[in-house]
C-alpha cells in the first residue's frame, strides 16, 4: 500500500517540476520573440544604406539604429532575470540565432561608423552582458563568429551597392577589411558544422568583392588615392 | 525444376499441385524482371557516354562535329540494336507496363541521348513516335551464332507502329534463337518492339534540358550569340509547355524545378553576353572573341 | 513526314495524352470506388457467420453474399469497358487491391460451402473476367495469392468463432485446409515484399489455429468422425 | 434487440454525411482543377514578356491574358457556391496554392501594366471575390503574401531578360519596386513557417538584382533619364 | 513617393493583422493545454476499472470523472469565446486530438453506466457545445467517430481485465456491443486516411474480445444465464 | 597596418580557445563511450534474468552487475573531473542517452533486488552524482523518467520469459509494479517529444502484462496466495 | 578505344595525353564495378531461394530434412563455384574495399544462407573463416569452353587464407579464360578470392535471426518445445553479442532493432507453449501435439 | 579443426575486431586532422597571391608554402604506417577531401612555378607516395582529379586578381591553360556523382576566364606578346 502512494508522490513531485519547466521555456520563449521584433527593426532601419543615397546617410542611419538598442538592452535584462544560473545552454537554442543577430548588428554598425573589427568587449558592452561564460549570460564564441560572417555577406551586397551609388572608393576598402577577415577565419579549425558552411559563404563573399574590385580596375575607376585614408 | 525432387507436401493434394505451377510462374517472372533491370543498367551507361560525347562538341560551330555525329550515331544503333532487341525479346507477348519499372530508367536515359543527338544535328526535338519506331525490329534470327554481341541480320524497319504481339517469346538465355526461330517459320517475319510510354519520353526531354544547359554554358566563351539564344529559345519553348502540364505527376514536377533552375542558368549566360558586348559596337563584337582582331 | 512535328505540336500532343489520362483515371477510379463499396457490403455480410447463430446458417449466407456479384460483374464490366487493350498493369495500382478482396471474398465463399481451395478458373467465371493475361482483363498471380491470405487470417478467426458457437469439428478442417494452403506458400520464392510480409503473418494464423486444435485435443472435444473426408 | 437497430441506424445517418462530404470534396477537387488549368493557361501566356520580342509587346500579351479572366471568374463563382456557410478553412488545403498563383498572376499583370502593387482591394474586384473573411470566400492574408513573393521571384528574372532585350531602364524600376516589397515584408513577424522560408528567397531576389543594377551601372548603362517617368 | 508610402502604410496593416493572428493562436494554443490536461486527469481517474477491485465500483469511479466536467464545460467556453465565428477550421488541428479524447471520455463513461452507445446529441449536451456546424462550435463527425475508435480498445482491454477480475458475464457483452460497433463502420465509406487506420485497429480489438469468449467458452467459464439482462 | 595585426590576433585567441574546445569535447567523446561500454557489459550481465534459469538466480545476477559499478563511478569522476563549472547543458547531448541507460540499469537492478521503484536519490548515490542541479553533475529528470520507461520495456518482457520458466506470480507483481508507473506516468503533462512518445511505448506494455495476467488467471495458473509477501 | 578516332582536341598536348590515359582507367573501373552489380544481383537471387528452401523443412524433425539440406547445400556450392568465381576473378589484384559496395548486398544475403544452413545441418553458427575459405579459388582454366555454367575444374581448396595476389586478371567479357590461362601457365596455380569483411559477415548474422524467428514460429505447431527453446537460446546468444557491440555502426543498430523485435517474437512463442502446456501434465504434451493420442 | 568455434568465441572475435577497428579509425582520423591542419597552413600562405603585391612574389610566396611539405610528408608517413596492407579504400573516406586538398595545393604551386599541368608522378613524388595502387598508399584518380578542378576555380580567381594587380598577361596564359584542362575533362565518362557536379562547376570557371581576356581584348590590354610560349 506505502509503495502506491510512494510512486504516486513521487511523480506529483516531478509533475510539478516538470510544469515549471515548461512555464520557464514559454516565458523564454516569449521574451526572445520581443528581442527578434526589435533586432528586426534595427535591421530594417540598417537597410537604408544600401539605398543609393543611403550610403551618404550612413552614420545618421547608424545613429538611428543604436538608439534601439537602449530598448534590447531591456529586454535582454529580462531575458537574463528569468534564467536559472548554470543552464546559460541548457537553453541555447532558444537565443542562439537572436545572439549572432545582435552581434552581426552591433558588428555592422561598428563598420560603417569606424570601419574597424568590432571585439567581444565592445559586444558585451552595447548589449549590456558578460563577456565571458563564468561570469554569466554571455556570448557563444561560435554565435559571434556567426554574427561576423553574417556582416561580410552584407559587406559584399554592400560593395555592390556603393558601386551603384558611384562610391567607387568603399569597394575597395570592403574589400581589404573582408580579406582580414577571411585570413582571421582561416586560422581556424573550423569542425564540420554550420559555422563551416557559413565560412564556405564568406569564401564566395570575398570573391564576389574581388571582382567588384576588378571591374572598377578594369574600367579605371579605381581612385587614384589609394586605400591608405581609411579611419583606422 | 528445382525443387520438385524434394517430396516435403503431400503431392496428390490439388493445392500443392496449384502452388507448384504458382512457384513456375513467379519464377520465370522474377528472372525476365532481373533480365531486364540488367539490360536497363546496360542501356544506361550507353546512353550517358553518347551525352558526354556529344558534350564534346564546344558550340555551335566544331570542325569536328560531323565525326563526332557519326560515332554518336553509330553508338545509338548499337544500343538499338543490341540491347533494346533483347528487351523487345523479352517483352515480346507481354504487357509491357507489367515490367516497365525494370528498364524505365534506362529508357528515359537513351531517350535524353537520342533527343540530344537530334538537337545536335538539326536543332529539333525528335518526337515521340520517331523514337518508338526505332525500338521496332523485325525478328529474324542468325543461324547459328550463340553470342550476344553483333546481330547483323537484325533490320530496323521503321515501320509505322504495329500492334503488340500476343504469341509470346522464350527468355533469350534458355537457347532463345532456336525457339525464336521455330516461332518464325510458322508465322513468318513478325514485329516486336519496346514501349516507349509518353511519360518516359517526356521525362527523357526534361532531362534533356540538362544537357542543352551544359551545352549553352560550354558555349558562352565562342561568342556566337545567335546560337546561345537559339539554345535559350529551345529551353524556354520546352519550360512552358511543362509550366502548362500541370501538377499531373510526381515526377514532372521535380524535374520541372530542376528545368527552371537550368534556365535561368542559360537567360544568365545570355545576359553576360548581351551586357558584355555592350561595351564595344556590335559588329566588332565576333571578331574579338573569334581572337581575329587585336592580337 | 509525318514524323517531323514541331516542338510546339509535341507538347500539344503531350498536353492532349495528360488530359486524356487525367480523365481515364478518373474514371477508373469512380469505378473501383464502386466496387469496393460492393465488395465491402459483400464482406459485411459474409461476417454474419463468426457470429453464434451465423455459422449455422452458412449456406443461406452464403446465397446472400453471392447474389450480390450479379453488381460485381456489372461493374467489373463497366470497368473493364474503359482499359485500352494492353495496358492492363499501367492502371494496376488502381485496382489491385479490390482484386485482392474480390479473390479473397470469393475464395472465402468457396471454402464455406465446399471445404476446398478456390481456382484461379472458378474465380474468373463468378467475376466473368479471364484467367490468364493473354485474353485481357484478369487477376494477377500476386492479387491471387494476396486474397488467399486475406482469407486464412479470416478463417483463423472462424476457428476461434466456431468453438464460441460449439461447431468443434470445423476448425479440424480449418486446421487442415490452412495447413495445406500453407505448405504451398512455402513452395513460392518470394521477393522481400508486401507478399512475402503478409505471408509472415500466415505463420500466426497456422500457429492460432493450432491452438485451438490443440485446446480442443486436450479436452477430448476432437470430434471422433476424422478430417479426412471433407463434406462436399 | 433494439441496440443493434440503433447503431446500424446512427451509422446509416453517418454513412450518408460521410458519402455527401466525400461527394462535395470530389467537386471541389475537380473544380478546383479546372481553375488550375486555366491559371497556368495564364501563366504560359505571361512567359512571352521573357522573350527578348516579349518586353515590347508587354500591354497586348497583359491584354491577352487578362481576357482569360471571366473563365477564372466563372470557375471561381462555380466553386464557391458549393462550398457549405463558414466552411472555407475545412477544404482551405484544396485551393490554398491555387489561391496563391492567381494573387501571384494578378499582381504580375498589374505591374506590368502600371509598376505598382496590387492591393488585396483590386485582386478582391478581378476576380469578384470577397475582401474580408467575413463576407465569404476570400483571401487569405498569408496565401495572398505567398503571391507577392512569387511575383518578386517572377520580376527578377525579368530582370535579367530586360537586359537581354536591351531595355536597361526597366531592371532599375524593377530593383526600386522589389526594395520597397522587401522593405514591406522586413515589417511582417512571421513566424518559422513556409512564408518565412520564401520570404529568405526574396532576400536572395533583391540581391540578384541589385547585382544587374550593378552590371550596368559600371558599364555606363544605367539610363541617365532616372526613374522619375515611372507612373505613379 | 507615393508608393513608397502606399507599400509601407500595407505593410503596416499587413504586421498588425499577423501579429493579432498570432497572439490568437497562442491563446488558443494555451486554453487547449489546459483543456488536454483536465481531460487527462479524467482518464487517470476512469483507469482504475481495469483494477481487480475497480470493475465492482465503477458506477463510483464514473461519478468521480463526471463530477470533473464541470471543469471542462468552463474551459471549452473560456475557448470558444476567442475563435472567430467560422473560423472552426481555421484552428481545426489546435483542438482535433482535443476533442477526440473527449469524445472517447464521454462514451467510455456512457458505456461503463449503460452499456449503451453515446449519441452526438449526449456529447453535445454534456460538453455544452452544439451538434451541428451551422450552430456554431461542434465536434467533426470525423472526430467523433475516432473517439468511438479510442473508446473500443479501451474496452477490449476493459474485457481482458474483466477476466481478471473474474467477472465473465462482461467480455460477453463487451464482445456483443463492439461487434455492433464494427457492423456500424463497416457500413461507412472511410477513405484512406487515420480513421480507416484507427478502424482497421478496431477490427483487432473486435478480434481480441472474441478470442476471451473463445478462451471462457472452451473453459466453461461462459456463464449459462445468456447475455439478456444486460441493461438496455 | 595595426588593423590587420588586430585582425590576425583576435582570431589566433579564438583559435586557441576553439582548438582547446574541440580538444575537450574528444576527451568528453572518449570518456563517455568508455562508460557506455560498461554500462552495455552490465546489460549483457543482466540479460541473464530472461534464461529459463535465470530468473532463480536473480540475486547473483544483480550482485554480478553490481559489482560493475565501481568501474562506473571511477569513469564518471573522471568524466566528470573535465566538465567545465555551469556547463552541464554545453554538452548534455553527449552523456544524454548513457545517462539514460544508467537510470535504467540501476532501477532495474533495485526493482530485482527489492521490487521497489529506485528514487533519483539511491540513483545519485550508486552512481556517486549529485541529486539537484545546483550541486554540480546531476541526472536531468526528463532522462531519469527515460530510464524508468526503458525499465518497464524490461519489465514486460521479463513477465513473458518468466512464465516461459514457470515462474508465474512474478508477472502478477510486475503488472502491478508497472500499473503504478503508468498511474505515475498519467499525472505528467508531457509535451509532445520523446517522452511522450516513449510513454506511448509503456502503455502498450502495460495492456501486454495485463494479457499475460489474463492468460495465467484463465487457465487457473495465478498463485493462490496473494502478492501480499512482496517487500514493500 | 572508342573515343581516340575523334579528332576534337590538340592530340600533342601533354594534358590530353594524360586525360586519355585517365579515361581509360575510370571505363575499366566503371565497368568492372558494373559486371560486379550484376554479379551480386545473382547471388542475392540465388542465396534467397536457398534460404526459401530451408524453410520449407518444418520444425527440427522433418523426414526430407536431409534431402533439403543436400539440394541447399548443392546450390550453395554452385553460387560459390559460379558467380563467387567470376567476382573472385574481377576482384583478383585490386583492393577488394573498393568495389564492396558493388557486391556488398549480396554477399549478405550469401552468408544469411550459408549460416542458416549451417544452423539446420548442426545448429551452429558458421564462422566467419570457413565462409571466406569457401569463397577462396584456385585460378584453373577449363580448357575450352565458353560458356559461364559449370566450372568442373574449379577446385575450391581450403586452403589456410593467404595474401591478396598482385597480379591483376582480365575481365571476363573479353575472353578472359584464354588470358587467365595464358596468364597460369606463367604463375602455375594460384589461388584468389572474394573477400568476406566481418562487417558483412555479422550484417548477415544478423539477417539470419529473421530467418530463425520464421522456423521457430513454423516450429510452434510441432509443439516440439526443445526445439523450440533450442531456437530461442540461439538468438538470445545473438542478441547479447549485438547488445554488447555498442553504437558503431549505423547498418548493426538498424538491424539490432529488428533482431529485437524477432526475439520478442520467439520469446513469445515459447510462452505460449508454455502456457499451452500447463493446462495438462507434462508427459501428455508430446502425444497430444504429435496426434498419437485421442484420436 | 580450429575452424569450428562457438557462437560466443565468434563473438568475442568480432567485438575484438570491432575494438581494433574503432581504435584505428580514431587513430587515422587525428593525423588526418592533423594532415588536415596543415594543408590549410599552406593554402593561408599560397592566399598571399591573390594580393595585389601577391603575384609578383609568386615564387616567394611558393618557396615558403613548399618548405612546409616537409611536415606533411612526415605526417603522412605517420598516417600511412598504421594503415594496414591492401586496405586503402576501406578507410577512403577519411582521408579523400585531404587527399583531394594536397593534390590542389601541389597542382596549384607547380601552376604557379612552371605554368604547367601536374603529373600524378609529380605529386606522388612531393608527397612521398606511391603513384599506383599496386605499390602501396596513392592518390585515387578521381581525387586527383577534384584536386584539379580545385586548383581551376582558384586559377580563376587569379585571372581577376592579376588584372587588379595590373599584370594582364597572366589571364591569357591561364584562359589557355584551364581551357585545356576543360577539353581533358570533357574526354571523361563520369557518373552522376560529385566529380561529375564539380565538373559542370568548372564551365563558370572557363566562363569567368573567357570574359577577362575579352575584358582585355576589348580595352587593347592584351600582350602583344602571344601566350605560345609559356614561360618555363
Ligand atoms: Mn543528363
Ligand atoms: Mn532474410
Amino acid at each position: 500500500m506505502s509503495q502506491i502512494s510512494t510512486t504516486s508522490d513521487i511523480f506529483t513531485d516531478f509533475r510539478q517540476f516538470l510544469n515549471a519547466d515548461q512555464e520557464l521555456r514559454e516565458d523564454i520563449r516569449v521574451k526572445v520573440r520581443d528581442l527578434e521584433q526589435t533586432a528586426r527593426d534595427i535591421l530594417t532601419i540598417l537597410q537604408a544604406v544600401h539605398q543609393p543615397e543611403g550610403i551618404k546617410e550612413c552614420s545618421a542611419i547608424c545613429e538611428k539604429a543604436k538608439s534601439k538598442f537602449d530598448i534590447i538592452r531591456t529586454q535582454l535584462t529580462a531575458l537574463i532575470a528569468v534564467i536559472p544560473q548554470g543552464q546559460y545552454y541548457r537553453f541555447h537554442d532558444h537565443w542562439r540565432f537572436l545572439l549572432q543577430r545582435l552581434v552581426f548588428l552591433v558588428a555592422f554598425i561598428e563598420y560603417l561608423e569606424t570601419e574597424t573589427l568590432v571585439t567581444r568587449e565592445s559586444i558585451s558592452e552595447v548589449l549590456a552582458i558578460h563577456v565571458v561564460r563564468d561570469d554569466g549570460f554571455h556570448i557563444d564564441l561560435e554565435d559571434f563568429l556567426m554574427g561576423l560572417l553574417q556582416m561580410s555577406s552584407e559587406l559584399s551586397r554592400l560593395a555592390i551597392n556603393a558601386v551603384t551609388a558611384e562610391d567607387f572608393s568603399r569597394p575597395m576598402r570592403i574589400a581589404k577589411f573582408v580579406g582580414e577577415l577571411d585570413s582571421g577565419f582561416r586560422l581556424l579549425n573550423l569542425k564540420n558544422d554550420s559555422l563551416r558552411k557559413r565560412f564556405d559563404a564568406l569564401k564566395y563573399d570575398v570573391k564576389k568583392i574581388e571582382e567588384v574590385v576588378y571591374d572598377l580596375t578594369i574600367r579605371g575607376l579605381k581612385p587614384k588615392t589609394e586605400v591608405k585614408e581609411t579611419k583606422e | 525444376d528445382s525443387n520438385t525432387d524434394i517430396n516435403l507436401v503431400d503431392e496428390s493434394s490439388p493445392i500443392i499441385q496449384a502452388f507448384k505451377q504458382y512457384q513456375n510462374e513467379l519464377d520465370t517472372k522474377h528472372d525476365k524482371h532481373e533480365r531486364l533491370v540488367k539490360l536497363s543498367r546496360d542501356v544506361t551507361l550507353e546512353s550517358k557516354r553518347v551525352i558526354f560525347l556529344l558534350q564534346r562538341i564546344a558550340g555551335g560551330t566544331d570542325e569536328n562535329k560531323n565525326n563526332v555525329l557519326k560515332e554518336a550515331d553509330t553508338k545509338l544503333q548499337a544500343i538499338q540494336d543490341d540491347h533494346f532487341r533483347k528487351i523487345a525479346l523479352e517483352l515480346d507477348g507481354e504487357d509491357p507496363y507489367q515490367f516497365l519499372k525494370a528498364y524505365t530508367a534506362g529508357m528515359q536515359e537513351y531517350i535524353e541521348a537520342v533527343t540530344f543527338f537530334q538537337y545536335h544535328k538539326d536543332q529539333s526535338l525528335t518526337n515521340h513516335l520517331t523514337i518508338q519506331r526505332q525500338l521496332q525490329f523485325t525478328q529474324n534470327c542468325p543461324t547459328d551464332e550463340t553470342s550476344n554481341s553483333t546481330l547483323p541480320n537484325v533490320e530496323n524497319p521503321k515501320l509505322p507502329k504495329l500492334d503488340i504481339q500476343d504469341q509470346p517469346v522464350k527468355p533469350l538465355d534458355s537457347a532463345s534463337c532456336e525457339s525464336s526461330y521455330h516461332d518464325s517459320q510458322i508465322s513468318a517475319i513478325k514485329t516486336i518492339e519496346v514501349l516507349v510510354t509518353p511519360l518516359d519520353y517526356i521525362l527523357g526531354v526534361a532531362d534533356l534540358t540538362g544537357e542543352i544547359m551544359r551545352l549553352a554554358i560550354n558555349s558562352v566563351k565562342t561568342g556566337n550569340a545567335n546560337f546561345l539564344f537559339q539554345l535559350c529559345d529551345f529551353m524556354r519553348e520546352i519550360h512552358n509547355a511543362f509550366i502548362s502540364f500541370g501538377n499531373i505527376h510526381r515526377e514532372i514536377r521535380r524535374k520541372l524545378n530542376v528545368l527552371q533552375q537550368s534556365l535561368k542558368k542559360v537567360e544568365t549566360a545570355c545576359y553576360t553576353l548581351q551586357i558584355r558586348g555592350s561595351e564595344i559596337p556590335k559588329h566588332m563584337l565576333a571578331d574579338v572573341l573569334s581572337g581575329k582582331t587585336m592580337d
